[in-house]
């Protein structure tokens, strides 16, 4: 619909005519198209019929504009351009009043008669701001076209640390005794307590497995734990063995007792 | 912190940010340094001062304070983009012109003072572009939505609030009562600029 | 072209252009205005010593020039994306514990004792915080995978070692009314502290 047209530089700039209007008929048809597709709208057209003949809004000569509105209206007609309803609605109400101002005025009567050209004024008033207030819209910097917000690209996202969470000791006590509860409840059986620096010792001697196949016993040892340490770290490797988790070697007797993983050939002929 | 710190700290994270940081949101970023409101707003205005003459500016807009290209460079910068920027029509630009200078508005409104039916289509621009939004009903039959402008509209055209777009004159005094009705609405947006 | 717009044109394009700038890429920009290299690689050398004391600066960089934030501010800008400390299910902290209590043990040893099945998700988190790792394998079908706490893990609870866990009393023979035991492990808890 003509109505929603974009604006073209042929039409108005800050509410002033660019161009001068088809005064004569003869403009080319496309021309006149274009022109007659640049109204956004029938108070646009109106206020350009009025402003042509450079008169103030207020004084609306209602009988030759109507006329020149139906002529435009005719000709957007003609050139089969789709025609808004808009443009009828405003034909109407520019004949209405029209009629009502050719009716004889009553005598006396009303002083407050109100002018019957009164409402459309204030509308074209009131759209004629509205222009300019669009026109210097347009005119304002705008993002993208007149400048760009800065977003700065950098990689000191990757440096984040997560966040440390906010776990206490106590907690952890609290789950475990709560999960051997939930254990107990359920399968009604003991769950063993165990040294727990035996647990962490085995925990260290697969780890030290992970990174070479094979270690001496003796590499298990740390002197400095003294005799408790070394005990914690014997049991440990017991405990490995009878879980099955390592394999302990000695090629012969007195020669060095080597731990490794256990090999992976033995699990699956087992399996 | 140190001043000088505190400054290089600042130009810096309005460098890396995305959307505009407001005094709120910087006082709280800074909180952890003990920074104070008197303190960030004298440094921001160092900013503003270093950055006047330089090619990216700092600019303070609705949502807060941010850094944008100068707006003198325009056309230079803007060949770095393969598209153009989209130029609005006649008929979008004239219903945004009256949401934000007669806020909050009906469509009905809308549509009586430029006399043709506003498309849906301009209307969901608006609203995917964030520039406008439902900010209440009218409460005549029919509850139609009132329509006011956001930040973001304001942060596009680099606006700190509503009293910054160019003067346009009042709207005309209405005549009949009914039209009063509709027109109570934008004397109210006045005041809440 | 003026110098000076030169420099405010030169400086805003590699404020807003994602990627570093070459020389070529610059000049080939600058075509229309005939920015000869010599002004080109000056006013560069401008910049780059204007922002030297800057939270940003001109960095060259293999693909060209870019601004960067200054790097010593890192971990100030880094707040930007902090997230808040994560909240841990009591399903997490029970399989820690279990970890922690019990290790090396496989995730079928803790699915057994707390009689559900341990979620993939639980096993990430705790790997990813670097609390629990993998420490071999059980040479059973399946060879399932033995988990162990870390180093990272007892330097988080300040602990030397795994001895100083808090200890466990005995657990309580089995009680018909649950919620009898499960009071039990929340008084130990508070004896712990």
């Amino acid at each position: 619909m003509p109505a929603e047209q974009q604006s073209l530089p042929l039409g108005f700039v800050r509410g002033e005519p660019v161009i001068e209007k088809p005064e004569d008929l003869y403009i080319p048809p496309e021309a006149l198209e274009l022109i007659l597709e640049s109204f956004s709208g029938p108070m646009d057209l109106l206020l350009y019929l009025i402003r042509r003949q450079q008169l103030d809004i207020v004084e609306l000569p209602i009988l030759p504009i109507t006329q020149q509105y139906m002529e435009y209206v005719a000709m957007m007609k003609e050139l089969k351009l789709e025609l808004a309803a808009d443009y009828l609605v405003m034909a109407a109400i520019l004949a209405e009043i029209k009629s009502r101002m050719l009716l004889p005025k009553p005598v006396a009567d009303d002083d407050d008669e109100i002018d019957p050209r009164a409402e459309l004024v204030r509308r074209l008033q009131e759209y004629e701001a509205i222009r300019q207030g669009a026109a210097q819209l347009e005119q304002l910097p705008q993002a993208g076209r007149d400048f760009s917000p800065i977003q700065l690209a950098t990689d000191v996202r990757d440096q984040l640390e997560l966040p440390e969470p906010n776990v206490s000791l106590a907690e952890l006590a609290l789950a475990f005794s709560q999960a051997l509860a939930t254990a107990q409840l359920q399968h009604h059986h003991q769950v063993e307590r165990e040294k727990l620096s035996t647990r962490e010792r085995m925990s260290r001697i697969l780890d030290l497995l992970q990174t070479k196949p094979r270690i001496r016993l003796q590499e298990v040892f740390t002197a400095a734990e003294g005799r408790q340490g070394v005990v914690v770290s014997f049991l440990a490797t017991l405990e490995l063995v009878k879980e099955a988790l390592i394999e302990v070697v000695q090629v012969e007797p007195f020669s060095d007792i080597y731990l490794s993983q256990r090999v992976t050939a033995d699990a699956i002929e087992t399996a | 912190m140190q001043l000088r710190q505190l400054k290089q700290a600042l130009e810096a994270l309005l460098f890396v940010t995305e959307q505009p940081l407001s005094e709120q949101q910087l006082l709280a970023y800074f909180a952890p340094e003990q920074v104070s409101k008197k303190q960030l707003l004298a440094v921001l205005d160092e900013l503003r001062q270093d950055y006047a003459e330089r090619g990216v500016q700092l600019q303070q807009v609705a949502s807060g304070y941010r850094f944008q290209t100068r707006t003198e460079l325009g056309g230079i910068i803007s060949r770095l983009w393969q598209e153009k920027p989209p130029r609005y029509s006649q008929a979008l630009l004239e219903t945004l012109a009256l949401i934000a200078y007669r806020q909050p508005i009906t469509r009905g409104d809308i549509e009586e003072i430029r006399g043709v039916s506003v498309s849906s289509q301009i209307m969901k621009t608006l609203q995917e572009r964030g520039w406008v939004k439902v900010v209440g009903h009218r409460e005549v039959p029919g509850r139609p939505q009132l329509y006011a402008t956001t930040s973001e509209f304001l942060d596009y055209f680099s606006l700190q609030d509503l009293s910054e777009l160019p003067a346009i004159p009042d709207a005309p005094a209405p005549l009949r009562n009914s039209a009063q009705a509709a027109q109570i609405p934008a004397e109210t947006a006045t005041d809440i600029e």
